[in-house]
């Protein structure tokens, strides 16, 4: 484990707090261009 | 009652109820004040208090109009007074269902626009707290104001002048609390009595508050 | 074959369906690599080891910038071209800008906390970043509050032109308004000549990393952006028939 | 046994008095419709009987929580999709299913759409869908028929029989013919207010120093 | 032209029309600051120019929905499009009418609450000069807001949140020449930078709000 | 020599469109008389002609400044006293005398009154005397009779001869017979936009993706 001195809570929770921010958007685009799609197929595939 | 608190705060949700309008607009306040009175930390810490109660009241007054107004417009206002719940009951659930929309948003984010405007470590847990207390009230008498307005065509600014002398008790102890917990002092005496106002207007008011609603329905 | 045919809806579900897994992977490598590549850097002598932040923190704050010109761009386009992939795309650029601008002020509020001793200072660097932060919720605010697409796209492309004008002119009248801490020399890290080659790289990396992952990010939720358009055309067109 | 008994009934709108003196009684499995003129009053007789605004002379009979009231406007939420609508309804009225009712007035292929969603006449119906997760006897219905295709009037009518035939009762209000030749008709032009004959109490303001 | 100006004059005026509800906003915010900050003269007199500028902005911000929103609703918008004069001429007219009917009078009263605020004496003069100078900017800004949002249902805490921030230039430089006054230093720069951006402004923004209102009448 | 014409239209509404290959010549004198069921494209074609909004395609050929429009809403102001209503719209168009146009709609009696306590007949014949103050020769009328009675409907055809007779025209959506026998009939059943015969540029979004 590498060492982070007195500023690990620092460091850690810039990292922490921005890697869930871009998980967030990442999850939401994946999740809503799955929907949009599924949606779109469930209707094109009815007729 | 369960029934009108879900629809409300699904509404709400949903896309153009307006969640969140009123946190961005406590946000731009804040943002506002440095802009207006010099960004000195030390003289920003000190007004802190006083702005955060400020600007939470004007986000909770912004966002009043919406209680009874869209329902008034399409109808559910005559068919929810002709339903078996009580009118006192509903309109106590629709405050409730504007405060957990806009007054909770507002006390867990406050915290945050604190850190902007420099409040003293020491008053966070008495800001939350404070505002906690407070904000219900607002909420209930802001309810009172919409139901006193809701027939009017343009009822938005004279709501503002009706509700905001209803205000000024709640701000006093509510920024009074405050401000003692950014310079230490003892804030239990506005603390009680910031909780007596809540208590008696969560109360009464509904009663107020319904009759008038039976004033603009006929 | 001019530019303007991948303004085509399906043209460019088509184009930037073959483009997308390239520009998703390169995201993925470059992101975790820069970022990785970054923590494992060794302190720097008077920052410590808060200076593994500035990776994070510089590809945010350029993206934020940028994500803001892209949907300028995008906007100029619809306006004067009606290309409504280009409208679509001003869309899906605004949460993802949003995202960076908020990562940028936060991994900045954390870092500055140890080396200016505030969570928060009214530095204008900081202050217009706050601004075009509410400049990207405005924009956002309005795009949901609009139920007709057409005049959604045009009323925020119309918001995104004048709300640039104005936040560059916030940009200068903050400037004017409070001098700041963050230019300043207290930093030994200042960018190009006297950073060293241990910070420089990996910051370029993740620098690539950032754009792929916004690039791959607009990508996708103009995809998506699309396909709900389609739906709901055909929706609107089975209601009136 | 009546459901609901009104004996020299007054009302009045925007000070005024528009009818006066009316009698009327309505029994289980009886229906009643209202006629008279634009203006004759129709909509201020029903929010009266519904306990939205208040007689100014007269007495109304009737079981406490026995009345639904549909109105000119539907009360339904855009946002949210016809089941939440009817959903919300029924639980504020105690819970009776809405199946029958998405049912009954043909909804059912529609019951994921926001309502939003709707044309006119699907609005409207699912606005009278409400009626029957009410669970009440008495229905007070303002122009029901509002935007209802031939097919949707018939629909309605068939409801509204069923209705009946369970023992609940109806006072519509309505410009058309329903198709109900069982239903009694109150025709509102006889109890038309007339300034000469003013009663005990005045009716507001406007009466009072008229 | 005239006829617009006078005819929105007029209906601010006549009864329901609003005039001075911004006013009595202005002083009821004004009021409540000092119950918020608490009362003590030096810091008051500190965040004067600051309270007396976000006061002014904020009273300008609520009658904004008035300036479309009620031709809309009644048809008139309709046929001022279609009839002779420009529409952009019309949005400019109006915004006008309603500085006339608000930014005015909080001009003219400004002073009046600065007392309130123990602003420095000094200070008066500048007070009245920003506020002349930067409320024409504030209404032009919000006529491209109140345009942006003139159809939508609810659209008045969305326009709060289009229009604050691009009222934050005008703002910083407004209650920096007040301040500067306070503290008796040189206000040229900011005084200029302020007439600078409304001089654009009103010559802009004009054809934005207009642009905006023929995508919402469509 | 047409005042306006109009070559294969099509106009949209919600990003679909409703009418399409529409053709037609308004001359000095003629009036037209347009006739659809609710949803047709009445209301959508008029504001389209006014200027309101864009074609989707074809050409519509007319004079800069020829055109009034008359919407469902009247534009008066509750406020202000029918003259002023009246004077206000003069201005704006360049001041014709208001009194023939009181004189026209039976309002003179009226003048002093303030717009919200007229009745919605009051009203719509304001609104229509606001025509004759705009001195323009094209009137595009979105249903003018609602709420008038027989005397209105009548006056307001007088008005209409009168200003056919100038050399004026007018095109006009109404249920309705006017009673203007020597008027056209504009049927828009046949030009209703079916969605396979798409052309050259799409409506808007909806068109465009679907
Ligand atoms: C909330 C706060 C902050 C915001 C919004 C912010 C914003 C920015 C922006 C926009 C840039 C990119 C500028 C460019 O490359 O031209 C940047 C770069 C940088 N920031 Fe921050 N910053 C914040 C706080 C801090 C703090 C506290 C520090 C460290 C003490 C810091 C250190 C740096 C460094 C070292 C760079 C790299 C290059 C340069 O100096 O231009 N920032 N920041
Ligand atoms: N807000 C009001 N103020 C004053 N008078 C009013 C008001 N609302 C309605 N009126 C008047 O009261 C009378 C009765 O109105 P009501 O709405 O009951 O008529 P109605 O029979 O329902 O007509 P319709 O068939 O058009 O629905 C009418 O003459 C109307 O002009
Ligand atoms: N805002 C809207 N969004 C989507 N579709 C709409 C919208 N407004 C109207 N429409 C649809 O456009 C079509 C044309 O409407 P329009 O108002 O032109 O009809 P109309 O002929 O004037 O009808 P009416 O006789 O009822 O006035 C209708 O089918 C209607 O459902
Ligand atoms: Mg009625
Ligand atoms: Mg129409």
């Amino acid at each position: 484990m590498i060492e982070l001195g007195k500023y690990a809570n620092t460091v850690m929770s810039a990292y922490g707090i921005s890697l869930v921010l871009l998980a967030a958007i990442i999850l939401q685009t994946w999740r809503a261009n799955a929907r949009a799609r599924r949606d779109l197929e469930e209707h094109e595939s009815r007729g | 009652m369960k029934a009108l608190l879900l629809r409300d705060l699904r509404l709400a949700v949903r896309a153009g109820g307006g969640f969140g309008l009123s946190l961005v607009f406590f946000l731009i306040l804040c943002t506002l004040v440095p802009f207006g009175v010099g960004a000195e930390g030390g003289q920003l810490s000190r007004i802190a208090p006083g702005i955060l109660w400020v600007g939470a009241l004007l986000a909770c007054l912004l966002s009043l109009d919406r209680i009874f107004a869209l329902d008034h417009e399409d109808g559910s206002l005559d068919l929810l007074a002709t339903a078996p719940l009580p009118l006192e009951g509903a309109v106590a659930i629709k405050a409730l269902a504007h405060w957990l929309t806009t007054g909770l948003p507002l006390v867990v984010f406050a915290p945050l626009l604190g850190v902007l405007l420099h409040l003293p470590t020491a008053a966070y847990p008495l800001l939350v707290l404070s505002l906690a207390l407070g904000t219900p009230a607002l909420s209930m008498l802001g309810a009172f104001g919409a139901a006193i307005t809701v027939g009017l065509r343009r009822g938005g600014l004279l709501l503002s002048l009706l509700v905001l002398p209803l205000y000024v008790p709640t701000l006093i102890f509510g920024a009074e609390v405050v401000r003692r917990g950014a310079v230490g002092a003892d804030p239990t005496t506005p603390l009680v009595f910031l909780a007596g106002i809540t208590l008696a207007t969560l109360a009464l008011v509904p009663f107020a508050a319904a009759a008038a609603l039976r004033v603009n329905l006929r | 074959m001019s530019i303007w045919e991948y303004a085509n809806p399906v043209k460019f579900l088509r184009a930037s369906g073959v483009v997308l897994p390239w520009i998703v992977a390169g995201a993925a490598i470059c992101t975790v690599g820069g970022l990785v590549w970054g923590f494992l850097t060794p302190e720097d002598y008077r920052q410590g080891s808060t200076v593994k932040i500035v990776f994070l923190h510089v590809p945010a704050a350029l993206m934020a910038i940028n994500a803001w010109l892209m949907m300028l761009v995008a906007s100029l386009i619809w306006l004067i071209r009606r290309h409504h992939v280009s409208a679509l795309a001003a869309k899906a650029a605004a949460p993802v800008g949003a995202v960076m601008t908020l990562i940028a002020l936060i991994t900045g509020a954390i870092w500055g906390q140890p080396m200016w001793g505030t969570w928060w200072e009214w530095d204008p660097r900081l202050t217009s970043f706050l601004v075009l932060f509410l400049f990207y919720l405005g924009y956002m605010a309005l795009w949901e509050a609009i139920e007709d697409p057409d005049s959604a796209a045009d009323l925020t492309g119309l918001l995104c032109l004048v709300g640039s004008v104005f936040a560059l002119l916030s940009r200068y009248a903050v400037n004017f308004w409070n001098q700041g801490l963050h230019q300043g020399a207290s930093l030994s890290v200042a960018p190009g000549e006297r950073m060293s080659a241990v910070y420089r790289y990996p910051l370029y990396v993740s620098m690539l990393g950032f754009f792929l992952l916004f690039l791959a990010l607009v990508l996708i939720r103009t995809r998506t952006e699309i396909r709900r358009r389609r739906l709901a055309a055909l929706l609107a067109r089975e209601n009136r028939a | 046994m009546s459901l609901i008994s009104v004996r020299g009934l007054a009302v009045a709108r925007g000070g005024l008095r528009v009818i006066e003196g009316l009698d009327f009684e309505l029994g289980a499995g009886q229906a009643i419709v209202l006629r008279g003129p634009n203006g004759a009053g129709k909509t201020t007789l029903l929010r009266c009987l519904a306990g939205l605004q208040p007689a100014v002379t007269g007495r109304i009979e009737c079981q406490s929580d026995s009345i639904a009231y549909a109105g000119h406007a539907d009360g339904l939420k855009p946002a949210l999709t016809v089941t939440e609508n009817l959903e919300f309804w029924s639980a504020v009225f105690g819970g009776p299913d809405i199946a029958p009712a998405l049912a009954a007035m043909n909804l059912t292929d529609l019951a994921a759409r926001p309502a939003h969603a709707l044309s006119a006449g699907q609005k409207r119906r699912l606005g009278l869908a409400r009626l029957m997760v009410t669970g009440r006897p008495v229905w007070l219905l303002d122009e029901p028929t509002v935007s209802l295709d031939q097919g949707s009037v018939a629909l309605f009518a068939t409801m509204l029989r069923d209705h009946l035939a369970q023992g609940g009762a109806a006072l519509i209000a309505t410009h058309i013919d329903l198709g109900l030749p069982e239903a009694q008709v109150l025709d509102l032009a006889p109890y038309r207010a007339r300034p000469g004959l003013r009663q005990d109490r005045p009716a507001g303001f406007n009466e009072a120093f008229a």
